[in-house]
């Protein structure tokens, strides 16, 4: 069923609030955070103003049904993704948070130095620290795959560099650069042969994909609530049961705690011994309405929309002279998220210049200043869509990118 | 907000037309700085003669902000004592910081920048060349 | 000036709004977590509504006024707690967090096994187990302040376990179960003179008495946004500069770096340095509306007017029979917290039998097990005491405490 | 929501009244469980002869709703062989789930604790006996 674009921007309060200069919000930067829907904003407020109490840990009414709610955001995620049990979701502050909480827990208890670690070439900043921090501790060695020519995810690369010596393999679902979508299966199913654990970095896939953690049968599994139409501060660690027991704790505190003594400590059952703290229950049960949102809109009605997005998104720049873009060419295993430069403009300036049309994209080197270098650039221009982006968006932005030009070219000549 | 507050002609005839850019045949001192948010880089070269900044060129990768005000930096410093360029440093920030500025109108080209504060992520970007020479004007630079 | 109650508690619209059997909300547990007034549920929806855009990266409109409004708060919180500059407040999830990244970045990277680390008695789980996982991995020593027989910190004590040993001292500003208050100012300068680092817990002095890091001197304070007012999911770190530039990094990933390479990083200055990833930017705007809401308020008009519902609670729970109250029988130096049990009833028990009037209590261990061995006792129940708290409040607490013993024992007899 | 769904006549009564309270003088089977939030305790000493359950008996501290799921269970359990053990606690277990039971009319003290579903919090309290012989049941407990 094809999305109405104009129903679903009425959902969202931004749209009608951040007009600049008459002119609408066109919003291309949902790769770095998407807008909410105003029953995302509601359900925070409403939890603030009707059924506010701490969880887990209160007696009373207010707390007994905060708790109840704060729960079942997890059986919901645990849907949403497939996970066997809600046991298996640890609510994080979002995807950076997950995937260190995995570096330090699993690999510091479960990796020792020599071990391999395989990343790709494309990942995120907080797919690539994190490990290098662990390495760092404890004298692992990180494997980059390479990227094909076509920027996709290089398999014979991968299987090459594949060995018993390989205990994790790190990868995104999704480039936040250039949209590539590695084949989680199938280095899921490689990685498992050797007998290395995978996580993927779900951040860009989820929101717009979502995933199934039993059929692709992976290990752990990050992704942020903010990027996918939630709140700000809530991530998901998914991780299958078995490893987390394995695992060491997270931060020490309330509530990851069976018993304390003055001189020890034992930990508190799954999911619990990683989440210290009072957490982000707000947040949480906003998250929990995000989801309800996007099934309500369909997964893959939004995934239908966005392919349509992406083809079209790549025949404009495509044909469109000047436009240099990054990254893979066909819609095929790619997500709608496009960096590209244009004529010898820098970002920055692609960037102020789309800002004063109220039009809202990335400049700079969007947290992966390694692929900066494989690109051989110093910064990209970065446009991002998502459900509640329109074709019209897509001709807004190459008309506003083209006047651009002429502006700071011609302004003085 | 005006997109012209942020480039002005000024501005964007330096970017244009960017003075004083390229490797001189030689100098005195050479700094090099960089912008890690979005990867600029630059190099700045300088030539003293009797305590006067004789000679200022530029070379790098920037944007149209940091072109312009590296263009726009190397034609006010030329001529200056230690003195003048250290008044015409503090002059610069307290642009870019949004104060009022007594000496703005002598400074015509600089204080073109003014409409920059107004755009905060692109003060960075106006501020790199000055605060790359900030160490050779304090006696740091390696020649 | 005295404050005017009922104004105060129509400012909180969960008052209007949880009424039970008839019954309005006594609400008694703000020591685990305080409720929001309507502005500060209204700054998040309008920030998610009118504003909303990811900080610090983006060039476009919408991210230039969230990062100002979001390093706003940072400033709010350096004048609130008079700390020196904004470069010294680390946003974190909470206390918890706060404290485990003292323990991680300051402990791991500047103590050595046989160090010690001084905590106290009343210190909450989370005071306790960042520093006893510390300890399992570099083998410092915990060394644990006894309380004085009326439940105060013993100075005493303290001064003879301080030693040219000690290199952290880690103690609460209020004890969230007896709310003793220690003279964090003695133990800071004692603690100083030995060239021990001090860190404050000030998850509950905070919210309730401010604090002025200048004048103390301490080197660390934590404390979480939740428990004054603000949202869920923010917590605060402060630290002293030069010791947040010789710790080691937190969490690793996207803003806390300048340079990333595939084979090693360098980090971004203070406080970047410690906050990886995606913020809660909406909780932050939120939390800088709470700060705003208690100084309008005026945190000195708070204080006296806990101090007065404090003497009122005392002399009430010491005059009722059957009330048994742990922790500190006079006033001074002692927050609106109050442990007890009733009788032999257990404090589940009375949890429920309050909860049916709609009074909301906290019962149990209150994350401080070792402190329940030391009293003695399994569990305690625990009213404590906010700005909206009236002096009717206790009354109908000692009044349905009664009630309930009746109850429960009276009713089959 | 009453309290009176909590407190039924039959709870109030078995805590005011625990039946089978007390070490005895010797036992088969000894099993201990806590319930780490609000540190209860309970030690269970069970006897079984001809692969029937003799007797049980426990001690322990708890809340009013511990004690009588304790002193419910024992009543409940002596005289029952092994399977029909097994199966009042499935049927006490699903009352603490809050689905419909069929024998819930003969098993009354039990049915009585059908309105702690509606306070979560205590759901823990009641089900602490319940799960801590669940391994004697199954064999496991040290004699
Ligand atoms: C691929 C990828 N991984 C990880 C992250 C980190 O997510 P967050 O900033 O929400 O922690 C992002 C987004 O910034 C991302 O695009
Ligand atoms: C004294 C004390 N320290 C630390 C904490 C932990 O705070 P949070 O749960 O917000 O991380 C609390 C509250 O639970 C507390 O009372």
């Amino acid at each position: 069923m094809p999305l109405d674009i104009e129903k679903i921007k009425s959902d969202f309060p931004i749209f009608r609030n951040a007009h600049r200069n008459n002119k609408p919000l066109v919003y291309l930067d949902s790769a770095a955070t998407a807008h909410k829907p105003q029953c995302v904003i509601d359900a925070e407020s409403r939890f603030y103003s009707e059924d506010y109490g701490t969880v887990r840990r209160g007696i009373y009414f207010l707390s007994a049904m905060a708790t109840e709610k704060y729960e079942s955001v997890r059986k919901q995620i645990a849907e949403f993704i497939q996970a066997g049990s809600p046991a298996e979701i640890v609510y994080t502050r979002g995807a950076t948070e997950s995937i260190n909480l995995v570096a330090r827990c699993y690999g510091e208890s479960q990796l020792k130095a020599g071990d391999e670690i395989i990343l790709s070439e494309f990942e995120h900043h907080s797919n690539i620290v994190p490990w290098l921090m662990l390495r760092d501790r404890i004298g692992v060695k990180l494997v980059y795959v390479r990227s094909t020519r076509d920027w996709r995810f290089d398999m014979d690369d991968y299987a090459d560099k594949l060995s018993e010596r390989t205990k994790i393999v790190s990868i995104t679902g999704m480039s936040n650069v250039l949209g590539t979508m590695p084949d989680l299966k199938a280095i899921t199913a490689l990685a498992h042969a050797k007998g290395a654990k995978v996580h993927i970095d779900g951040a860009q896939l989820v929101p717009h994909m979502g995933i199934n953690v039993k059929f692709l049968d992976c290990d752990f599994l990050s992704f942020s609530s903010h990027k996918m139409l939630g709140p700000t501060g809530v991530g998901v660690l998914y991780m299958k049961r078995e490893l987390g027991d394995i695992m060491s704790p997270w931060q020490g505190g309330g509530d990851m705690i069976e018993y304390v003594q003055f001189d020890g400590f034992t930990t508190n059952e799954l999911p619990y011994k990683f989440e210290a703290g009072t957490p982000n229950m707000a947040g949480v049960i906003g998250f929990g309405k995000a989801i309800e949102y996007i099934n309500s809109v369909g997964l893959i009605n939004i995934m239908m929309h966005e392919r349509e997005t992406t083809e079209y998104v790549l025949r404009r720049m495509l044909e469109t002279e000047g436009i240099q873009l990054y990254g893979p060419t066909t819609a095929e295993n790619r997500g709608s998220v496009f960096s590209f430069n244009y004529k010898d403009l820098h970002s920055h300036d692609i960037g102020s210049m789309l800002d004063f049309n109220n039009i809202a994209i990335r400049a700079g080197h969007h947290c992966a200043q390694p692929l900066m270098g494989k690109l051989g650039v110093i910064s990209t221009a970065r446009a991002s869509f998502y459900l509640y982006n329109s074709k019209e968006d897509v001709n807004i932005l190459i008309d506003a990118l083209q006047q651009s030009e002429r502006f700071l070219k011609n302004a003085v000549r | 907000m005006q997109l012209d507050d942020l480039y002005r002609e000024v501005i964007v005839d330096h970017y244009n037309h960017p003075r004083n850019y390229g490797k001189p045949e030689k100098w005195d001192i050479l700094v090099e700085g960089k912008n890690p948010v979005c990867g600029d880089e630059i190099k700045i070269y300088i030539s003293v003669k009797d305590d006067i900044v004789s000679d200022v060129h530029f070379e790098g990768k920037g944007c149209s902000i940091s072109i312009a005000s590296a263009s726009v930096m190397t034609e006010s410093l030329i001529g200056k004592n230690l003195d003048e360029a250290k008044l015409a440093l503090s002059d610069f920030n307290q642009i870019l910081r949004g104060e009022a500025c007594e000496r703005c109108e002598e400074l015509s080209d600089t204080a073109a920048f003014q409409g920059v504060t107004k755009f905060p992520v692109r003060i960075k970007c106006a501020l790199l060349p000055w605060k790359t020479i900030e160490s050779a004007i304090n006696g740091n630079g390696k020649s």
